[in-house]
């Protein structure tokens, strides 16, 4: 396949994710507001609320780091994306996919994250300051339960393809890694929670206490950009785990299907619990999900 | 305060930072970079009203708090006293949002006892109600509250949907929705409307619905027992040192309630037992405030049960366009759903009050105490202190 | 004007030297914008370009509505049952959010302290434009309960401008949402350009607000 | 209760008793008296609970009425202080160390009214008001509708006509 | 830490499929309750622009405003209320104090606009959506009132008591009584402009509230120097008007205004009016006729200084408030009590001297600068029906007259009065308490074209007349007289259809078939009078200018074409004391403009 093709198959795949995104955030909004006993946003909601952002007139910045945050942040997303598989088998769906591209994508989630706490920093204000100092602390520990997971799954299928590891759980529900090592799924699906933010790990936001944290300062195309990335990287996400521990997707249905399911998870505990100081968040962390791991790990030692 | 031995739940002894000076007072230099100030409110979300905090952290922990009042300062009691006594009526309302009810009953009985009028027993019925759909519609926005300031979302959206269906009755007694200016000097200002039992009933079978929903979602949530309790201790000799009332009060073991220890209107002739707490924390003064909740819906269907037929809803006053109200003064008080909450009244012999003075509970806990408990706090649990204590800035600037 | 002064004002802007404006009433009063401004520039006109493209645009403003949580007075006491079941405004695209910076909506919920006018004007200046005012109760209009209080403004429009007035005291929250939609209503119509008014007539608002605010210091940030 | 005022009565003087219900009673102390009546009652008497402190303008007698309202939260029965000190150079002793909430009421008091209370703690930071350079608006002799009409701008067009005014100019 | 804990936050999930309980219009779905308090209506219909709305509302929200197609009228300022829903905070005051209910608040609670100046508005005037709306705030009933609607009683005699003689009827209101009445004032003023004397009634009834009878006093003395007089028989137009009356009884405002002249000793008059010692300014004014007119233009010109000089054809001063009204209305020491005041201004009042018999008109025209002809009407008018020419058949003023002065008269068994103003009741009533003394009981029937519920008479004159079992049986035209042997039988009616054409003029009908006979031994003809003005001789009348019914034409100052001459009283408006006090009231400041230029 030459390049031309496979970049237009990768932003054909870009748009539909993209899309999907934000139809998912609308849809988990309306779902939360069911519960509340209300109707929510309408579903279209999310795009005029991106087309209202990239036409705001005016924009204030705060120098170039302040550009660059939101960029640093749609970079992760974008790189998250490109390496990633998205449908199992297709050759037009697989992105930019290689043999140790599960090593890059653990590299990109975090990458979003440092792009962020530039351009927080440059927009000078103490709660962004606050919020990213969280966002930071929170986030290196959900990796190491994660880490710790994915070390198993390596272990347990030998690579570090996401490829390899889809293709490995074909061939029936019991194949997947959900079955063939729960404690390595159990300790990734709780440092997913963190990873969606949702309460009770939201504290980077916690839009009612460091209003809303890293984004506080940003507004305008800027808030475009990283509400265009946080609706490419929610689904990313969880192709990232519908891939590694759902047995993958064999079109793009059960993506859709999946996806939604993985992202439900974290909406599904975040309706119903408050959220976390940060050192009871890291705690946690370190408590559960890593014991998960650490079994996940010396199970397939 | 509770002492978590778990050692996952290791927690550094901050009690001695910031270092103290030898005189006792903090040792804060914010050119040394250990600090920063951190400024919240007026338009900060997290914040209950109009008022600011000017917080000095270091790292996650608050060293020094200031609370800043007079955003929603209007002078109310200099309005007043240009006023007459009944054109104070519908201008003292507004003294606090939450619960309007309080400031018009005692307005209106400062201004009977001191020009020695005696009300209808249908009135006094009728006030006693409306005083308790007061606490029942301010109750349901501050349970959930709790909660939602640590975003948990849901009860709050609950809990003020159903605050809207008593506003909703509210509107049909009194012709307000939120400021219902019905206790007026002399009586009240409407009979209850044909049907008023039936749909209120409906209404409180609602609520007692949703005080099962909260106690699932909040009394029994993990998360929330960790973030509160043992956070926002209140000392109980504090109660005394800060004036501290209401159910923050009885959250320490102390069971002072006006409704029982003073009693006005017909609450000497409805059955009803103190709620208390003896923990003092966060949590503690949230289960007071959901037993409140559920003393406040029986206290209505008393209230419902005995409240006569009919009955004149207003002594007759002086014309109230020149009402004067002989010289002298009074303190009256009443229990809101934040503590005692009193009106001290002056009146000069004229037509307009020399000066009325409203003592609001969030006077005292949202200036002298919320500033001494937010000192070693988290910035996470600053915002569950402040709500904990029920702070209204608008009865606190008026 | 002291030498030094003079001296100081050679390597300004034009629009950064101090100067003389007339207050509605016909006092003259000094601006200075280098101490009375709380923002970094004075805020420019910004014209809408292609008049189609626009038309879409306002479209999507109209239909994204995101009002900042500032509970300036009373009425915010009916703003939690506006985006809660009962009435639930997000399903007409209002939404609440928590920084002046993402926000375009601004609702002054009724009377404003001096005090609190001072961190308005900020909050509204911190506002990227295209923005929208929204004036709750007879407060904003003509001073309503408040109108003898020593602390609180008479009329809103004399200190930013206001695209929506909305009657009552406090307005339900059905008028609230009969707001939003005149609101979007002139939005689409493309003649809510308060942004664009308070660049324009930027000293004469300033003037009034000087009129006013006596004490112009702010901590660094302050909301 | 009546023990209670003979035993205020006997070591204060205090004058002008009015019981105004049967549980709270106001009497008038001597400004000098007056922070020791108040802690004698505090100390001796039970009566723990400031409820309020504030002040009165008798701008004709030239004087300000401090009132402190004390509850005895066990007896349940409230006693109400009056003091009256001059409205040249308004000063009065403090009572922060009673109770900690007195010095907010004691910063009202000095931002409102004028009145100071040195060695209260912050009494000069302003508190409720900001930029405020009239006198303190509290003050009977401070007039806030004209002091609001002159600054706020009060939307103009409004007219009104006296019925008795308007009758005789139009049926004479 | 319970598992407990962590699942049962879960159960909220259940509400997930729940039906949301959002309003699903909210525009329309939701109006407002009963009783909410949302836009203002008024009826301008029943509004009477009193201003009481203005008055209480706190917000100073209320303007009143003239409207077009409502004109100033009497009882009606031609004002309605505007609102500004820049001020306003529904707190519905206005609606709970509106002294004709006309004034309400709908249901309605939307209104939203981009210029904020569309939110002044009358109601009524201007088309809203909301003014048909039946629901929303109206008052409360019953039992919720502002002020009192109920009068307090005045004390008077029982009819047994006072029947058979002249002693005063009322005893005043006691000093609570007067406050209590005093406090249901709304201070609205509607009755200042009604009032011929443009009297401060509001003002003085405040004094009463406030117990400060001396202020009453200067208010009284203002527009009137005939309080006592005027408290007592005044024909209160300013009560038929009283805002307060429109839901409920009007201000006794004359009971009022005597309780104030009662409460002060005359001695005191001089000290509290501040009148010693008054400037004279030299020059002089005739005054033709001591009745309300003339002394009221005697005490304010003597007060600016002029030498006052008042001509009294009879014995006593008052005119017709002495000879006309009885006793037990207004009694004579109480006339004396105003007129000796008046008199101890400085005026000079020459008794028992008419003009054009004992003194010309002329002549004083040459002695003073000025002249008041205050004469009144003092000529009784006949209804000329058959048989009035009897010598049994008198006029009602003259047997007052007679009576006043203490004149035996003619008191047959059985009489019958023709007429149903004040006067026939006066007469009516004098007459039966001289039928009670001589006789021991009362047969006597006031008949009059009027219907019952057109009656000119005060209605408290009619049933008070009535319990003193004089019969009034009104709705009558007399015929005839039927005389039998020289003798008064009694008088024939017809029932009177109406009174006047389509024109207005007097041209009664009556229906031949409904006829009815009253027996009497006397009648008494009541129907008006006439006015004297013999005194004013040819020379003089080429002079003056005359209108319709011979009445001589004044400016508003009362000054005649006779540049000196003024007249004023019963026979140029009225007639009634208070028109006659206003006359003199004003001619006073007339004829000081004109000295002053002259």
């Amino acid at each position: 396949m030459d390049i031309a093709t496979k970049l237009f198959y990768v932003f054909l795949g870009l748009f539909i994710v993209l899309n999907w995104g934000m139809l998912m955030s609308a849809t988990m909004r309306k779902i939360g507001a069911r519960i509340a006993g209300r109707y929510g946003i309408p579903f279209y909601q999310p795009w005029i609320d991106l087309v209202k952002l990239y036409s705001l007139r005016d924009s204030i910045t705060h120098g170039v780091m302040f550009y660059l945050g939101p960029v640093f942040r749609l970079a992760g997303g974008l790189g998250m994306f490109l390496f990633m598989p998205m449908i199992f088998g297709s050759e037009y769906f697989s992105n930019f996919s290689f043999a140790g591209d599960l090593v890059l994508i653990m590299y990109f989630q975090f990458f979003g994250m440092l792009g962020m706490a530039l351009g927080a920093s440059e927009g000078a204000h103490p709660y962004s300051a606050i919020g990213i100092s969280r966002g930071l602390s929170q986030f290196t520990t959900i990796e190491v339960p994660m880490t710790l997971a994915i070390i198993s799954l390596a272990i347990q299928y030998h690579t570090l393809s996401i490829s390899d590891i889809v293709a490995a759980q074909q061939g029936g529900i019991m194949n997947w890694t959900l079955f063939t090592n729960p404690f390595a799924t159990i300790a990734a699906m709780l440092s997913l929670l963190g990873a969606f933010g949702h309460s009770p790990f939201n504290l980077v936001k916690a839009p009612n206490e460091i209003p809303i944290g890293p984004p506080t300062e940003y507004h305008s195309s800027f808030l475009g950009v990283l509400r265009t990335n946080a609706a490419i990287l929610h689904v990313v996400e969880a192709v990232l785990f519908m891939n590694l521990f759902f047995g993958g997707a064999t079109s793009w249905l059960e993506l859709i299907i999946k996806s939604f399911l993985i992202y439900f998870w974290s909406v599904f505990v975040g309706v119903v619990f408050p959220r976390f100081r940060i050192e009871q968040s890291v705690q946690w962390f370190l408590k559960i999900p890593l014991l998960f791991g650490v079994i996940a790990i010396i199970i397939f030692m | 305060m509770k002492k978590q031995k778990n050692i996952f739940n290791w927690q550094a002894d901050r009690s001695k930072y910031p270092e103290k000076k030898k005189n006792g007072k903090l040792d804060i230099d914010m050119s040394s970079g250990k600090f920063v100030k951190l400024w919240q409110g007026p338009n900060h979300p997290g914040i209950t009203g109009n008022m600011s905090l000017e917080l000095t952290i270091s790292g996650d922990e608050v060293v020094e708090a200031k609370t800043h009042v007079g955003y929603l300062h209007r002078g109310f009691e200099k309005l007043m006293e240009r006023r007459l006594w009944i054109q104070c009526f519908p201008t003292c309302v507004r003294m606090c949002v939450a619960e309007p009810d309080y400031n018009e009953y005692l307005l209106a009985k400062s201004a009977e006892e001191l020009s020695g009028i005696e009300i209808p027993e249908m009135a006094e019925w009728l006030r006693t109600l409306v005083l308790e759909m007061a606490r029942l519609q301010s109750l349901l926005r501050t349970v959930p509250g709790q909660a939602g300031t640590l975003s948990l979302g849901v009860g709050v959206q609950w809990g003020v949907y159903l605050r809207d269906l008593v506003l909703d009755l509210f509107e049909e007694l009194t012709g307000g929705r939120v400021y219902h200016m019905y206790i007026i000097p002399g009586g009240v200002r409407g009979l209850l409307p044909d049907g008023f039992k039936k749909r209120m009933e409906e209404v409180l079978k609602k609520i007692d619905e949703f005080v099962k929903n909260i106690e699932n979602l909040m009394f029994n949530n993990i998360v929330f027992k960790k973030r509160t309790i043992g956070v926002g201790y209140i000392k109980p000799s504090w109660i005394d040192k800060y004036g501290i009332v209401g159910p923050n009060a009885r959250a320490a073991g102390f069971k002072r309630d006006v409704r029982k220890d003073y009693p006005y209107l017909k609450y000497n002739e409805l059955d009803f037992e103190v709620t208390s707490e003896k923990d003092s924390d966060i949590f503690a003064r949230s289960m007071v405030r959901k037993k409140e909740l559920i003393m406040t819906i029986d206290l209505i269907r008393q209230i419902m049960a005995k409240m006569p037929k009919k009955g004149d809803i207003k002594a007759p006053t002086p014309n109230v366009l020149h009402w004067k109200i002989p010289k002298g003064e009074t303190y009256v008080r009443s229990e809101s759903s934040r503590g005692e909450y009193g009106f001290y009244t002056v009146s000069d012999g004229s037509k307009t009050p020399r000066r009325i003075n409203l003592r609001g509970p969030s006077y005292t806990h949202a200036i002298s105490l919320l500033e001494r408990m937010l000192v070693n706090a988290n910035i996470a649990d600053v915002h569950s202190i402040m709500v904990s204590l029920q702070t209204c800035p608008p009865e606190i600037e008026r | 004007m002291t030498n030094e002064n003079k001296n100081h004002d050679k390597f300004l802007h034009e629009e950064n030297k101090i100067r003389e404006v007339e207050a509605p009433d016909g006092s003259i009063i000094k601006v200075d914008p280098l101490n009375d401004y709380f923002l970094t520039d004075r805020p420019v006109v910004r014209e809408p370009k292609n008049k189609v493209v626009e038309k879409f645009l306002n479209w999507a403003r109209a239909e994204s509505l995101w009002v900042l949580g500032f509970g300036t007075g009373c009425g915010s006491i009916e703003i939690p049952p506006l985006v809660t079941p009962r009435f639930d405004a997000y399903r007409f695209g209002v939404q609440m959010r928590p920084t002046p910076r993402q926000s375009n909506v601004f609702i002054i919920s009724g009377y404003l302290a001096v005090k609190t006018l001072k961190r308005v004007i900020r909050t509204y200046e911190q506002m990227q434009g295209p923005k929208y005012v929204l004036a709750l109760g007879s407060c904003t209009i003509n001073g309503g309960m408040y109108w003898d209080s020593y602390n609180t403004i008479n009329r809103l429009d004399h200190f930013i401008p206001v695209d929506v007035y909305v009657a009552g005291c406090m307005p339900r929250p059905e008028a609230l949402l009969a707001g939003f939609a005149k609101l979007k209503e002139r939005i689409k119509a493309g003649r809510a350009e308060g942004a664009n008014e308070y660049a324009e007539k930027f000293d004469w608002y300033k003037a009034n607000q000087k009129k006013i605010i006596n004490d112009w210091n702010m901590p660094d940030y302050n909301w | 209760m009546e023990n209670i005022i003979k035993d205020i009565q006997n070591r204060f003087e205090v004058s002008d008793i009015v019981n105004q219900r049967d549980n709270i009673t106001f009497v008038t102390c001597e400004k000098e008296k007056t922070i020791a009546l108040i802690t004698h009652m505090k100390k001796n008497l039970g009566f723990k609970h400031f409820v309020l402190m504030t002040a009165v303008d008798w701008i004709e007698d030239g004087l300000f009425q401090l009132t402190y309202i004390l509850n005895n939260p066990k007896k349940k029965l409230d006693v109400a202080i009056r003091t009256f000190i001059s409205r040249e150079n308004a000063t009065m002793e403090t009572a922060h160390k009673l109770w900690k909430q007195v010095s907010t009421y004691q910063r009202e008091l000095k931002e409102m009214f004028g009145i100071d209370f040195p060695g209260s703690p912050r009494v000069n930071e302003s508190f409720i008001l900001e930029g405020w350079n009239d006198i303190p608006p509290y003050r009977r002799d401070f007039q806030t509708k004209e002091y609001a009409e002159k600054t706020y701008f009060p939307r103009p067009g409004r007219k009104t006509n006296d019925p008795s005014e308007y009758m005789k100019k139009n049926m004479s | 830490m319970a598992i407990k804990d962590i699942l049962t936050p879960f159960t909220a999930w259940k509400k997930v499929f729940n039906e949301p309980v959002t309003i699903k219009d909210p525009f329309n779905d939701r109006p407002g309750a009963e009783r909410y308090r949302g836009f203002h209506k008024n009826e301008l219909q029943t509004c009477i622009g009193c201003g009481s709305c203005e008055e209480i509302c706190e917000n100073e929200a209320i303007d009143l405003v003239a409207v077009k197609g409502y004109e100033t009228k009497n009882g009606d300022s031609g004002l309605r209320p505007m609102v500004d829903y820049g001020r306003c905070c529904w707190c519905a005051l206005c609606v709970d104090v509106c002294t004709t209910g006309s004034l309400t608040l709908s249901n309605e609670y939307t209104w939203v606009a981009e210029n904020p100046d569309e939110f002044r508005f009358v109601p009524g005037a201007e088309n809203k959506a909301w003014d048909k709306n039946e629901l929303g705030w109206k008052k409360p009933v019953p039992n919720y009132e502002f002020y009192g609607q109920k009068r307090v009683k005045m004390e008077e005699l029982s009819p047994e008591e006072r029947d058979h003689s002249f002693i005063e009827i009322i005893k005043g209101y006691s000093k609570e009584q007067a406050q209590l009445e005093a406090d249901r004032c709304v201070e609205c003023g509607i009755c200042i402009a009604t009032c011929p004397a443009n009297m401060g009634i509001p003002e003085y009834i405040k004094a009463i509230r406030e117990d400060d009878m001396e202020h009453g006093l200067k208010i009284l003395y203002e527009t009137n120097p005939l309080p006592e007089i005027c408290g007592r028989i005044c024909t209160h137009k300013c009560e038929t008007v009283c805002s307060v009356g429109h839901r409920g009884e009007p201000l006794s405002i004359r009971w009022l205004k005597r309780y104030i002249a009662d409460q002060v000793e005359s001695a005191e008059y001089k000290r509290i009016l501040g009148t010693d010692g008054i400037e004279n300014n030299g020059k002089t004014v005739a005054i033709i006729g001591s009745g309300p007119a003339g002394l009221s233009a005697a005490h304010y010109l003597s007060l600016m200084g002029y030498k006052v000089t008042i001509y009294e054809q009879y014995a006593k001063a008052g005119g017709m408030m002495r000879y006309g009204i009885p006793e037990y209305r207004l009694p004579y020491d109480q006339i004396d009590k105003d007129i000796n005041y008046i008199l101890s201004l400085g005026v000079n009042i020459k008794y028992n001297t008419k003009i054009g018999k004992d003194i010309s008109l002329a002549e004083l025209r040459d002695k003073y600068d000025a002249v008041f002809a205050g004469t009144g009407l003092h000529l009784g008018r006949s209804t000329r029906i058959p048989g009035t020419d009897h010598e049994h058949v008198y006029q009602a003023i003259d047997l007052l007259n007679k009576i006043t002065e203490g004149k035996e008269i003619h008191v047959a068994e059985k009489i019958v009065v023709i007429g149903g103003g004040n006067v026939a009741m006066d007469i009516t009533r004098s007459l039966a308490r001289l039928q009670n003394q001589k006789y021991g009981k009362v047969q006597i029937i006031a008949t009059a074209l009027e219907s019952e519920e057109n009656l000119p008479a005060d209605v408290e004159e009619v049933i008070e007349a009535r319990e003193e079992k004089a019969i009034i049986n009104p709705g009558w035209g007399p015929q005839y007289i039927e005389i039998e042997n020289g003798k008064i039988k009694g008088l024939h009616v017809n029932k009177c259809l109406s009174i006047f054409d389509e024109e207005g003029r007097f041209n009664p009908k009556f229906d031949e078939n409904n006829k009815n006979f009253f027996e009497a031994d006397m009648i008494v003809e009541s129907i008006g009078q006439g006015m004297d003005i013999a005194y004013i001789t040819e020379d003089i009348k080429s002079e003056l200018e005359f209108g319709p019914r011979g009445r001589i034409v004044v400016d508003e100052n009362f000054q005649s074409g006779a540049k000196w001459l003024f007249v004023g009283g019963d026979i140029i408006q009225g007639p009634d004391v208070i028109h006659g006090i206003a006359n003199g009231h004003k001619a006073a400041y007339g004829i000081d403009n004109f000295l002053k230029n002259k």
